[in-house]
Protein backbone atom coordinates (compact mmCIF):
# COMPACT_ATOMS: atom_id res chain seq x y z
CA UNK A 1 0.00 0.00 0.00
CA UNK A 2 2.78 2.26 0.59
CA UNK A 3 4.97 1.71 -2.08
CA UNK A 4 3.34 2.61 -5.25
CA UNK A 5 4.62 3.61 -8.77
CA UNK A 6 2.95 5.53 -11.26
CA UNK A 7 5.30 5.40 -14.82
CA UNK A 8 3.90 7.23 -18.01
CA UNK A 9 5.17 8.07 -21.39
CA UNK A 10 2.55 9.72 -22.94
CA UNK A 11 1.85 12.38 -25.85
CA UNK A 12 -0.58 14.38 -23.87
CA UNK A 13 0.59 17.28 -21.42
CA UNK A 14 0.38 16.06 -17.74
CA UNK A 15 -1.92 17.61 -14.87
CA UNK A 16 -0.21 18.17 -12.35
CA UNK A 17 -2.72 18.56 -9.56
CA UNK A 18 -3.42 14.99 -10.19
CA UNK A 19 0.25 14.05 -9.92
CA UNK A 20 0.36 15.60 -6.62
CA UNK A 21 -3.04 13.78 -5.33
CA UNK A 22 -1.70 10.32 -6.34
CA UNK A 23 1.89 11.23 -4.39
CA UNK A 24 -0.34 12.65 -1.16
CA UNK A 25 -3.83 10.97 -1.12
CA UNK A 26 -4.27 8.69 1.71
CA UNK A 27 -0.79 9.04 3.01
CA UNK A 28 -0.04 10.18 6.29
CA UNK A 29 3.47 8.38 6.46
CA UNK A 30 5.42 10.82 4.09
CA UNK A 31 5.84 14.30 5.74
CA UNK A 32 8.29 15.29 2.30
CA UNK A 33 7.26 15.73 -1.19
CA UNK A 34 9.70 16.10 -3.75
CA UNK A 35 9.37 17.12 -7.52
CA UNK A 36 10.95 17.77 -10.34
CA UNK A 37 9.51 19.69 -14.10
CA UNK A 38 11.17 19.88 -16.71
CA UNK A 39 9.82 21.97 -19.81
CA UNK A 40 11.07 23.45 -23.26
CA UNK A 41 12.57 25.99 -22.77
CA UNK A 42 14.64 29.05 -24.86
CA UNK A 43 18.00 28.25 -24.67
CA UNK A 44 17.71 24.55 -25.53
CA UNK A 45 16.64 25.63 -29.06
CA UNK A 46 18.37 27.06 -31.69
CA UNK A 47 17.48 29.84 -33.84
CA UNK A 48 14.72 29.37 -36.23
CA UNK A 49 13.53 26.55 -34.23
CA UNK A 50 9.52 25.96 -34.99
CA UNK A 51 9.24 22.59 -32.35
CA UNK A 52 10.99 19.82 -30.84
CA UNK A 53 9.90 16.37 -31.75
CA UNK A 54 10.76 13.35 -28.62
CA UNK A 55 11.22 9.73 -30.15
CA UNK A 56 11.74 7.35 -28.28
CA UNK A 57 12.22 3.16 -27.60
CA UNK A 58 8.80 1.75 -27.12
CA UNK A 59 8.72 -1.29 -24.33
CA UNK A 60 12.49 -0.10 -23.19
CA UNK A 61 11.33 3.46 -22.51
CA UNK A 62 9.05 2.28 -19.29
CA UNK A 63 11.64 -0.45 -19.04
CA UNK A 64 14.30 1.85 -18.22
CA UNK A 65 12.04 4.15 -16.27
CA UNK A 66 11.31 1.13 -13.70
CA UNK A 67 14.54 0.12 -13.58
CA UNK A 68 15.37 3.45 -12.21
CA UNK A 69 12.85 3.69 -10.01
CA UNK A 70 14.00 0.01 -8.70
CA UNK A 71 17.51 1.86 -8.31
CA UNK A 72 15.96 4.47 -6.27
CA UNK A 73 13.89 2.36 -3.92
CA UNK A 74 17.47 0.50 -3.27
CA UNK A 75 18.98 3.29 -1.83
CA UNK A 76 16.21 5.75 -0.47
CA UNK A 77 13.48 5.31 2.04
CA UNK A 78 10.86 6.33 -0.28
CA UNK A 79 7.26 5.22 -1.13
CA UNK A 80 5.07 7.25 -3.98
CA UNK A 81 7.14 7.85 -7.21
CA UNK A 82 5.70 9.50 -10.23
CA UNK A 83 7.64 9.71 -13.72
CA UNK A 84 5.59 11.09 -16.47
CA UNK A 85 7.97 11.85 -19.84
CA UNK A 86 5.61 12.78 -22.78
CA UNK A 87 7.04 11.73 -26.68
CA UNK A 88 5.63 13.71 -29.63
CA UNK A 89 5.57 17.04 -31.12
CA UNK A 90 6.21 19.89 -28.29
CA UNK A 91 6.66 23.51 -28.65
CA UNK A 92 8.19 26.20 -26.50
CA UNK A 93 7.21 26.07 -23.29
CA UNK A 94 5.74 22.84 -23.20
CA UNK A 95 6.28 20.10 -20.25
CA UNK A 96 8.55 17.58 -21.13
CA UNK A 97 8.83 15.31 -18.03
CA UNK A 98 7.85 15.51 -14.30
CA UNK A 99 9.66 13.39 -11.57
CA UNK A 100 7.63 13.21 -8.14
CA UNK A 101 8.58 11.39 -4.45
CA UNK A 102 7.48 11.12 -1.47
CA UNK A 103 9.08 10.12 2.01
CA UNK A 104 9.46 10.58 5.23
CA UNK A 105 12.53 12.28 5.11
CA UNK A 106 13.49 15.48 3.32
CA UNK A 107 16.55 14.37 2.27
CA UNK A 108 15.86 10.91 0.72
CA UNK A 109 13.06 12.56 -1.31
CA UNK A 110 15.21 15.59 -2.32
CA UNK A 111 18.28 13.12 -3.33
CA UNK A 112 15.96 10.13 -4.76
CA UNK A 113 14.42 12.88 -7.11
CA UNK A 114 18.00 14.24 -8.38
CA UNK A 115 19.04 11.02 -8.44
CA UNK A 116 16.20 9.76 -10.88
CA UNK A 117 16.54 12.90 -12.91
CA UNK A 118 20.13 12.33 -13.57
CA UNK A 119 19.61 8.78 -14.23
CA UNK A 120 16.64 9.67 -16.54
CA UNK A 121 18.72 11.85 -18.43
CA UNK A 122 21.18 9.34 -19.45
CA UNK A 123 19.53 5.74 -19.29
CA UNK A 124 15.96 6.29 -20.98
CA UNK A 125 15.94 6.17 -24.16
CA UNK A 126 14.44 9.39 -25.87
CA UNK A 127 15.93 11.38 -27.89
CA UNK A 128 15.17 15.50 -28.89
CA UNK A 129 14.99 16.59 -32.26
CA UNK A 130 14.77 20.48 -33.02
CA UNK A 131 12.49 21.45 -36.36
CA UNK A 132 14.10 24.64 -37.78
CA UNK A 133 13.02 27.04 -40.45
CA UNK A 134 16.55 25.00 -42.56
CA UNK A 135 15.57 21.73 -41.33
CA UNK A 136 15.46 19.50 -39.06
CA UNK A 137 18.65 18.57 -36.71
CA UNK A 138 19.07 16.03 -33.41
CA UNK A 139 19.98 17.63 -30.15
CA UNK A 140 23.38 16.89 -28.66
CA UNK A 141 24.08 14.73 -25.62
CA UNK A 142 26.14 16.98 -22.86
CA UNK A 143 28.87 15.73 -21.06
CA UNK A 144 27.27 17.52 -17.90
CA UNK A 145 24.82 15.19 -17.80
CA UNK A 146 26.91 12.13 -18.37
CA UNK A 147 29.09 13.90 -15.38
CA UNK A 148 26.58 14.58 -12.83
CA UNK A 149 25.18 10.89 -13.20
CA UNK A 150 28.32 9.40 -12.69
CA UNK A 151 28.63 11.57 -9.17
CA UNK A 152 25.58 8.90 -7.40
CA UNK B 1 11.91 2.08 -44.21
CA UNK B 2 12.60 -1.27 -42.04
CA UNK B 3 15.14 -3.60 -44.06
CA UNK B 4 16.32 -6.93 -43.26
CA UNK B 5 19.36 -8.85 -43.22
CA UNK B 6 19.48 -12.57 -43.63
CA UNK B 7 16.09 -13.88 -42.28
CA UNK B 8 17.44 -15.30 -38.27
CA UNK B 9 16.97 -15.13 -35.43
CA UNK B 10 18.71 -11.87 -33.24
CA UNK B 11 16.87 -8.75 -33.81
CA UNK B 12 18.61 -5.39 -34.28
CA UNK B 13 17.09 -1.72 -33.81
CA UNK B 14 18.52 1.32 -34.50
CA UNK B 15 17.08 4.86 -33.29
CA UNK B 16 17.27 8.50 -33.81
CA UNK B 17 20.03 10.14 -36.20
CA UNK B 18 21.40 6.67 -36.45
CA UNK B 19 18.20 4.75 -37.71
CA UNK B 20 18.28 8.19 -39.96
CA UNK B 21 21.48 8.11 -41.45
CA UNK B 22 21.61 4.38 -42.24
CA UNK B 23 17.88 5.00 -43.53
CA UNK B 24 17.06 1.79 -41.17
CA UNK B 25 15.49 1.25 -38.31
CA UNK B 26 15.56 -3.12 -38.16
CA UNK B 27 17.36 -5.90 -39.39
CA UNK B 28 17.37 -9.65 -38.34
CA UNK B 29 20.65 -11.00 -37.67
CA UNK B 30 21.59 -14.88 -37.97
CA UNK B 31 24.03 -15.29 -35.17
CA UNK B 32 25.41 -17.69 -32.64
CA UNK B 33 25.11 -16.21 -29.13
CA UNK B 34 27.63 -13.80 -28.98
CA UNK B 35 28.38 -10.64 -27.75
CA UNK B 36 27.48 -7.18 -28.62
CA UNK B 37 31.09 -6.42 -30.05
CA UNK B 38 30.39 -9.47 -32.28
CA UNK B 39 27.00 -8.01 -33.39
CA UNK B 40 28.17 -5.04 -34.20
CA UNK B 41 30.87 -6.48 -36.74
CA UNK B 42 28.92 -8.62 -38.11
CA UNK B 43 26.13 -5.77 -39.10
CA UNK B 44 29.32 -4.28 -40.48
CA UNK B 45 30.49 -7.33 -42.43
CA UNK B 46 26.89 -7.33 -44.20
CA UNK B 47 26.93 -2.99 -44.62
CA UNK B 48 30.44 -1.61 -44.70
CA UNK B 49 28.98 1.50 -45.94
CA UNK B 50 27.42 1.97 -42.28
CA UNK B 51 30.88 1.82 -40.58
CA UNK B 52 31.47 5.66 -40.09
CA UNK B 53 27.66 6.54 -39.02
CA UNK B 54 27.67 3.15 -36.94
CA UNK B 55 31.18 4.72 -34.80
CA UNK B 56 29.77 8.16 -34.82
CA UNK B 57 26.44 7.54 -33.61
CA UNK B 58 25.60 4.00 -32.13
CA UNK B 59 27.20 4.71 -29.22
CA UNK B 60 25.28 2.94 -26.79
CA UNK B 61 23.46 -0.16 -26.66
CA UNK B 62 20.69 -2.51 -25.00
CA UNK B 63 20.59 -5.96 -24.83
CA UNK B 64 16.23 -7.15 -24.57
CA UNK B 65 15.98 -3.33 -23.49
CA UNK B 66 18.76 -2.72 -20.52
CA UNK B 67 21.19 -0.66 -21.40
CA UNK B 68 24.47 -2.71 -21.42
CA UNK B 69 28.02 -2.33 -22.81
CA UNK B 70 29.85 -4.34 -25.53
CA UNK B 71 30.89 -7.74 -23.67
CA UNK B 72 27.65 -8.25 -23.16
CA UNK B 73 26.09 -11.63 -24.44
CA UNK B 74 23.51 -11.87 -27.20
CA UNK B 75 21.27 -15.19 -27.52
CA UNK B 76 19.47 -16.18 -30.14
CA UNK B 77 15.56 -14.46 -29.68
CA UNK B 78 17.41 -11.60 -27.93
CA UNK B 79 16.31 -7.95 -28.94
CA UNK B 80 19.64 -5.74 -29.42
CA UNK B 81 19.24 -2.18 -30.12
CA UNK B 82 22.01 0.65 -31.14
CA UNK B 83 21.44 4.06 -30.79
CA UNK B 84 23.19 7.70 -30.16
CA UNK B 85 23.15 8.88 -26.03
CA UNK B 86 19.92 9.97 -25.19
CA UNK B 87 18.92 13.28 -24.44
CA UNK B 88 15.44 13.15 -22.79
CA UNK B 89 14.19 14.57 -19.19
CA UNK C 1 10.82 40.42 -15.15
CA UNK C 2 12.51 37.09 -15.01
CA UNK C 3 13.48 37.16 -11.14
CA UNK C 4 10.11 37.14 -9.00
CA UNK C 5 9.43 35.98 -5.88
CA UNK C 6 6.27 34.79 -4.18
CA UNK C 7 7.08 34.83 -0.45
CA UNK C 8 3.57 34.29 1.78
CA UNK C 9 2.76 33.11 5.15
CA UNK C 10 -1.03 32.08 5.43
CA UNK C 11 -3.86 30.42 7.27
CA UNK C 12 -5.46 28.57 4.63
CA UNK C 13 -4.27 25.94 2.31
CA UNK C 14 -2.26 27.09 -1.30
CA UNK C 15 -3.25 26.19 -4.76
CA UNK C 16 -0.94 23.66 -6.21
CA UNK C 17 -1.71 24.21 -9.50
CA UNK C 18 -1.59 28.70 -8.90
CA UNK C 19 1.69 28.01 -7.78
CA UNK C 20 3.37 26.04 -10.72
CA UNK C 21 1.19 28.65 -12.81
CA UNK C 22 3.38 31.32 -10.91
CA UNK C 23 6.74 29.81 -11.42
CA UNK C 24 5.70 28.80 -15.29
CA UNK C 25 3.79 31.65 -17.08
CA UNK C 26 5.81 33.35 -19.94
CA UNK C 27 9.01 31.77 -18.59
CA UNK C 28 10.64 30.42 -21.65
CA UNK C 29 14.18 30.65 -20.21
CA UNK C 30 13.72 28.22 -17.38
CA UNK C 31 13.38 24.35 -18.42
CA UNK C 32 13.96 23.40 -14.65
CA UNK C 33 11.22 23.59 -11.75
CA UNK C 34 12.31 22.34 -8.37
CA UNK C 35 9.75 21.67 -5.96
CA UNK C 36 9.30 20.77 -2.01
CA UNK C 37 6.35 20.44 -0.14
CA UNK C 38 6.04 19.39 3.12
CA UNK C 39 3.11 18.31 5.03
CA UNK C 40 1.81 17.00 8.67
CA UNK C 41 2.73 13.30 8.61
CA UNK C 42 2.10 10.93 11.20
CA UNK C 43 5.54 10.32 12.75
CA UNK C 44 5.46 13.69 12.96
CA UNK C 45 2.76 13.11 16.00
CA UNK C 46 2.80 11.55 19.14
CA UNK C 47 -0.11 9.41 20.78
CA UNK C 48 -3.06 10.86 20.97
CA UNK C 49 -2.46 13.88 18.58
CA UNK C 50 -5.68 15.45 17.87
CA UNK C 51 -4.46 18.45 15.69
CA UNK C 52 -1.24 20.68 15.28
CA UNK C 53 -0.37 24.82 15.85
CA UNK C 54 1.96 26.33 13.93
CA UNK C 55 2.96 29.28 15.87
CA UNK C 56 5.29 32.13 14.19
CA UNK C 57 6.72 35.73 14.21
CA UNK C 58 4.50 38.02 12.39
CA UNK C 59 6.96 40.39 10.52
CA UNK C 60 10.52 38.48 10.85
CA UNK C 61 8.85 35.61 9.07
CA UNK C 62 8.60 37.19 5.47
CA UNK C 63 11.44 38.93 6.43
CA UNK C 64 14.10 36.04 7.25
CA UNK C 65 11.89 33.96 4.30
CA UNK C 66 13.03 36.91 2.04
CA UNK C 67 16.90 36.84 3.05
CA UNK C 68 16.78 33.15 2.59
CA UNK C 69 15.53 33.70 -0.98
CA UNK C 70 18.59 36.63 -1.42
CA UNK C 71 21.06 34.26 -0.49
CA UNK C 72 19.97 31.45 -2.69
CA UNK C 73 19.92 33.97 -5.14
CA UNK C 74 23.87 35.00 -4.60
CA UNK C 75 24.72 31.36 -5.05
CA UNK C 76 22.61 29.82 -7.96
CA UNK C 77 21.05 30.99 -11.35
CA UNK C 78 17.46 30.65 -10.47
CA UNK C 79 15.04 33.20 -11.60
CA UNK C 80 11.43 32.88 -10.16
CA UNK C 81 11.01 31.82 -6.39
CA UNK C 82 7.82 30.75 -4.77
CA UNK C 83 7.71 29.83 -0.71
CA UNK C 84 4.29 29.50 1.11
CA UNK C 85 4.32 28.66 4.64
CA UNK C 86 1.15 27.95 6.90
CA UNK C 87 0.50 28.79 10.19
CA UNK C 88 -2.38 28.48 12.48
CA UNK C 89 -4.20 24.80 13.28
CA UNK C 90 -3.30 21.98 10.96
CA UNK C 91 -4.46 18.65 10.75
CA UNK C 92 -3.09 15.12 9.73
CA UNK C 93 -2.14 15.39 5.91
CA UNK C 94 -2.04 19.19 5.77
CA UNK C 95 0.21 21.05 4.18
CA UNK C 96 2.80 23.35 5.81
CA UNK C 97 5.40 24.51 3.51
CA UNK C 98 5.67 24.64 -0.56
CA UNK C 99 9.31 26.06 -1.86
CA UNK C 100 9.28 26.20 -5.30
CA UNK C 101 11.98 27.32 -7.43
CA UNK C 102 13.13 27.80 -11.54
CA UNK C 103 16.64 27.60 -13.43
CA UNK C 104 17.46 26.89 -16.40
CA UNK C 105 19.74 24.59 -14.83
CA UNK C 106 18.55 21.13 -12.84
CA UNK C 107 21.40 20.98 -10.80
CA UNK C 108 20.58 24.84 -9.51
CA UNK C 109 16.70 24.19 -9.40
CA UNK C 110 17.07 21.27 -6.94
CA UNK C 111 20.00 22.40 -5.11
CA UNK C 112 18.81 25.94 -4.41
CA UNK C 113 15.42 24.20 -3.49
CA UNK C 114 16.71 22.24 -0.60
CA UNK C 115 19.03 24.95 0.61
CA UNK C 116 15.94 27.07 1.32
CA UNK C 117 14.39 24.54 2.51
CA UNK C 118 17.38 23.49 4.48
CA UNK C 119 17.29 27.13 6.00
CA UNK C 120 13.67 27.54 6.24
CA UNK C 121 13.56 24.56 9.40
CA UNK C 122 16.37 26.04 11.26
CA UNK C 123 15.94 29.84 10.43
CA UNK C 124 12.30 31.23 10.23
CA UNK C 125 10.88 31.50 12.85
CA UNK C 126 7.83 29.35 13.20
CA UNK C 127 7.06 26.83 15.81
CA UNK C 128 5.01 23.70 16.13
CA UNK C 129 2.76 22.94 19.08
CA UNK C 130 0.75 19.39 19.19
CA UNK C 131 -2.63 19.12 20.83
CA UNK C 132 -3.26 15.99 22.69
CA UNK C 133 -5.94 14.52 24.53
CA UNK C 134 -3.49 15.07 27.70
CA UNK C 135 -2.81 18.80 26.50
CA UNK C 136 -0.81 20.48 24.45
CA UNK C 137 2.98 20.16 23.94
CA UNK C 138 5.77 21.87 21.50
CA UNK C 139 7.55 19.62 19.49
CA UNK C 140 11.06 19.93 19.75
CA UNK C 141 14.04 20.71 17.17
CA UNK C 142 16.38 18.01 15.59
CA UNK C 143 20.10 17.97 15.44
CA UNK C 144 19.66 16.76 11.78
CA UNK C 145 18.04 19.67 10.54
CA UNK C 146 20.69 22.16 11.86
CA UNK C 147 23.05 19.42 10.44
CA UNK C 148 21.82 19.42 7.38
CA UNK C 149 21.72 23.30 7.09
CA UNK C 150 25.34 23.59 8.23
CA UNK C 151 26.86 21.29 5.46
CA UNK C 152 26.02 24.56 2.98
CA UNK D 1 -0.32 38.46 28.59
CA UNK D 2 1.99 41.27 27.58
CA UNK D 3 4.08 43.00 30.80
CA UNK D 4 6.03 45.63 30.71
CA UNK D 5 9.71 46.14 32.21
CA UNK D 6 10.72 50.22 32.62
CA UNK D 7 9.24 51.80 30.11
CA UNK D 8 11.95 52.96 27.65
CA UNK D 9 13.49 52.06 24.81
CA UNK D 10 14.42 48.63 23.62
CA UNK D 11 11.47 46.30 22.91
CA UNK D 12 11.73 42.76 23.92
CA UNK D 13 9.80 39.62 22.53
CA UNK D 14 8.89 35.96 23.45
CA UNK D 15 7.71 33.28 21.60
CA UNK D 16 6.70 29.87 21.44
CA UNK D 17 7.24 27.74 24.54
CA UNK D 18 9.04 30.56 25.92
CA UNK D 19 6.48 32.93 25.94
CA UNK D 20 4.13 30.71 27.37
CA UNK D 21 7.31 29.54 30.62
CA UNK D 22 7.71 33.19 30.99
CA UNK D 23 3.79 34.25 30.76
CA UNK D 24 4.87 37.14 28.80
CA UNK D 25 5.12 37.45 25.55
CA UNK D 26 7.06 41.41 25.37
CA UNK D 27 8.83 44.01 27.40
CA UNK D 28 9.97 47.28 27.19
CA UNK D 29 13.60 47.98 28.57
CA UNK D 30 15.59 51.18 29.61
CA UNK D 31 19.01 50.49 28.42
CA UNK D 32 22.04 51.84 26.51
CA UNK D 33 23.31 50.36 23.58
CA UNK D 34 24.55 47.28 24.40
CA UNK D 35 24.64 43.86 23.16
CA UNK D 36 22.46 40.94 23.06
CA UNK D 37 24.29 39.04 26.07
CA UNK D 38 24.12 42.15 27.99
CA UNK D 39 19.82 42.46 27.59
CA UNK D 40 19.69 38.95 28.53
CA UNK D 41 21.46 40.05 31.81
CA UNK D 42 19.40 42.85 32.20
CA UNK D 43 16.09 40.84 31.65
CA UNK D 44 17.61 38.28 33.98
CA UNK D 45 18.40 41.27 36.83
CA UNK D 46 14.61 42.28 36.57
CA UNK D 47 12.89 38.70 36.64
CA UNK D 48 15.40 36.62 38.41
CA UNK D 49 13.06 33.46 38.30
CA UNK D 50 13.18 33.46 34.51
CA UNK D 51 16.38 32.32 34.64
CA UNK D 52 16.05 28.33 33.79
CA UNK D 53 13.25 28.91 31.67
CA UNK D 54 15.75 31.28 29.48
CA UNK D 55 19.09 29.11 29.77
CA UNK D 56 16.86 26.43 28.49
CA UNK D 57 14.66 27.94 26.14
CA UNK D 58 15.94 31.45 24.84
CA UNK D 59 18.07 29.61 22.67
CA UNK D 60 18.31 31.81 19.59
CA UNK D 61 17.83 35.28 19.42
CA UNK D 62 17.27 38.53 16.77
CA UNK D 63 17.64 41.62 16.35
CA UNK D 64 15.26 43.37 14.12
CA UNK D 65 13.80 40.63 13.18
CA UNK D 66 17.43 39.01 12.16
CA UNK D 67 18.50 36.48 13.80
CA UNK D 68 21.98 37.27 15.39
CA UNK D 69 24.66 36.01 17.92
CA UNK D 70 24.81 37.14 21.74
CA UNK D 71 27.43 39.80 20.68
CA UNK D 72 25.43 41.51 18.33
CA UNK D 73 24.92 44.76 19.21
CA UNK D 74 21.65 46.45 20.35
CA UNK D 75 20.53 50.41 19.83
CA UNK D 76 17.91 52.19 21.59
CA UNK D 77 14.58 51.84 19.19
CA UNK D 78 15.56 48.31 18.17
CA UNK D 79 13.56 45.14 18.50
CA UNK D 80 15.20 42.05 20.52
CA UNK D 81 13.19 38.17 20.15
CA UNK D 82 13.81 35.57 22.04
CA UNK D 83 13.04 32.16 21.24
CA UNK D 84 13.55 28.63 21.49
CA UNK D 85 15.03 26.99 18.20
CA UNK D 86 12.55 27.35 15.01
CA UNK D 87 10.22 23.97 14.24
CA UNK D 88 8.81 24.98 11.22
CA UNK D 89 8.98 23.52 7.40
Amino acid sequence: MRQENLIQVQHDDFDISALYHFLQADNVEDGAVATFLGAVRAKNLGDNVTGLTLEHYPGMTEKSLNDIVVQARERWDINRVVIVHRVGALQLGDNIVFVGVTSPHRGNAFDACEFMMDFLKTRAPFWKKESTSEGDRWIEARDSDAQKASQW
Amino acid sequence: MSCFGDKSLIKVLFFAHLKERLGCDSLMLKAAPATVAEVRQQILEMHPNWRDDFESLAKLSAVNQTICDDNQLVETGDEVAFFPPVTGG
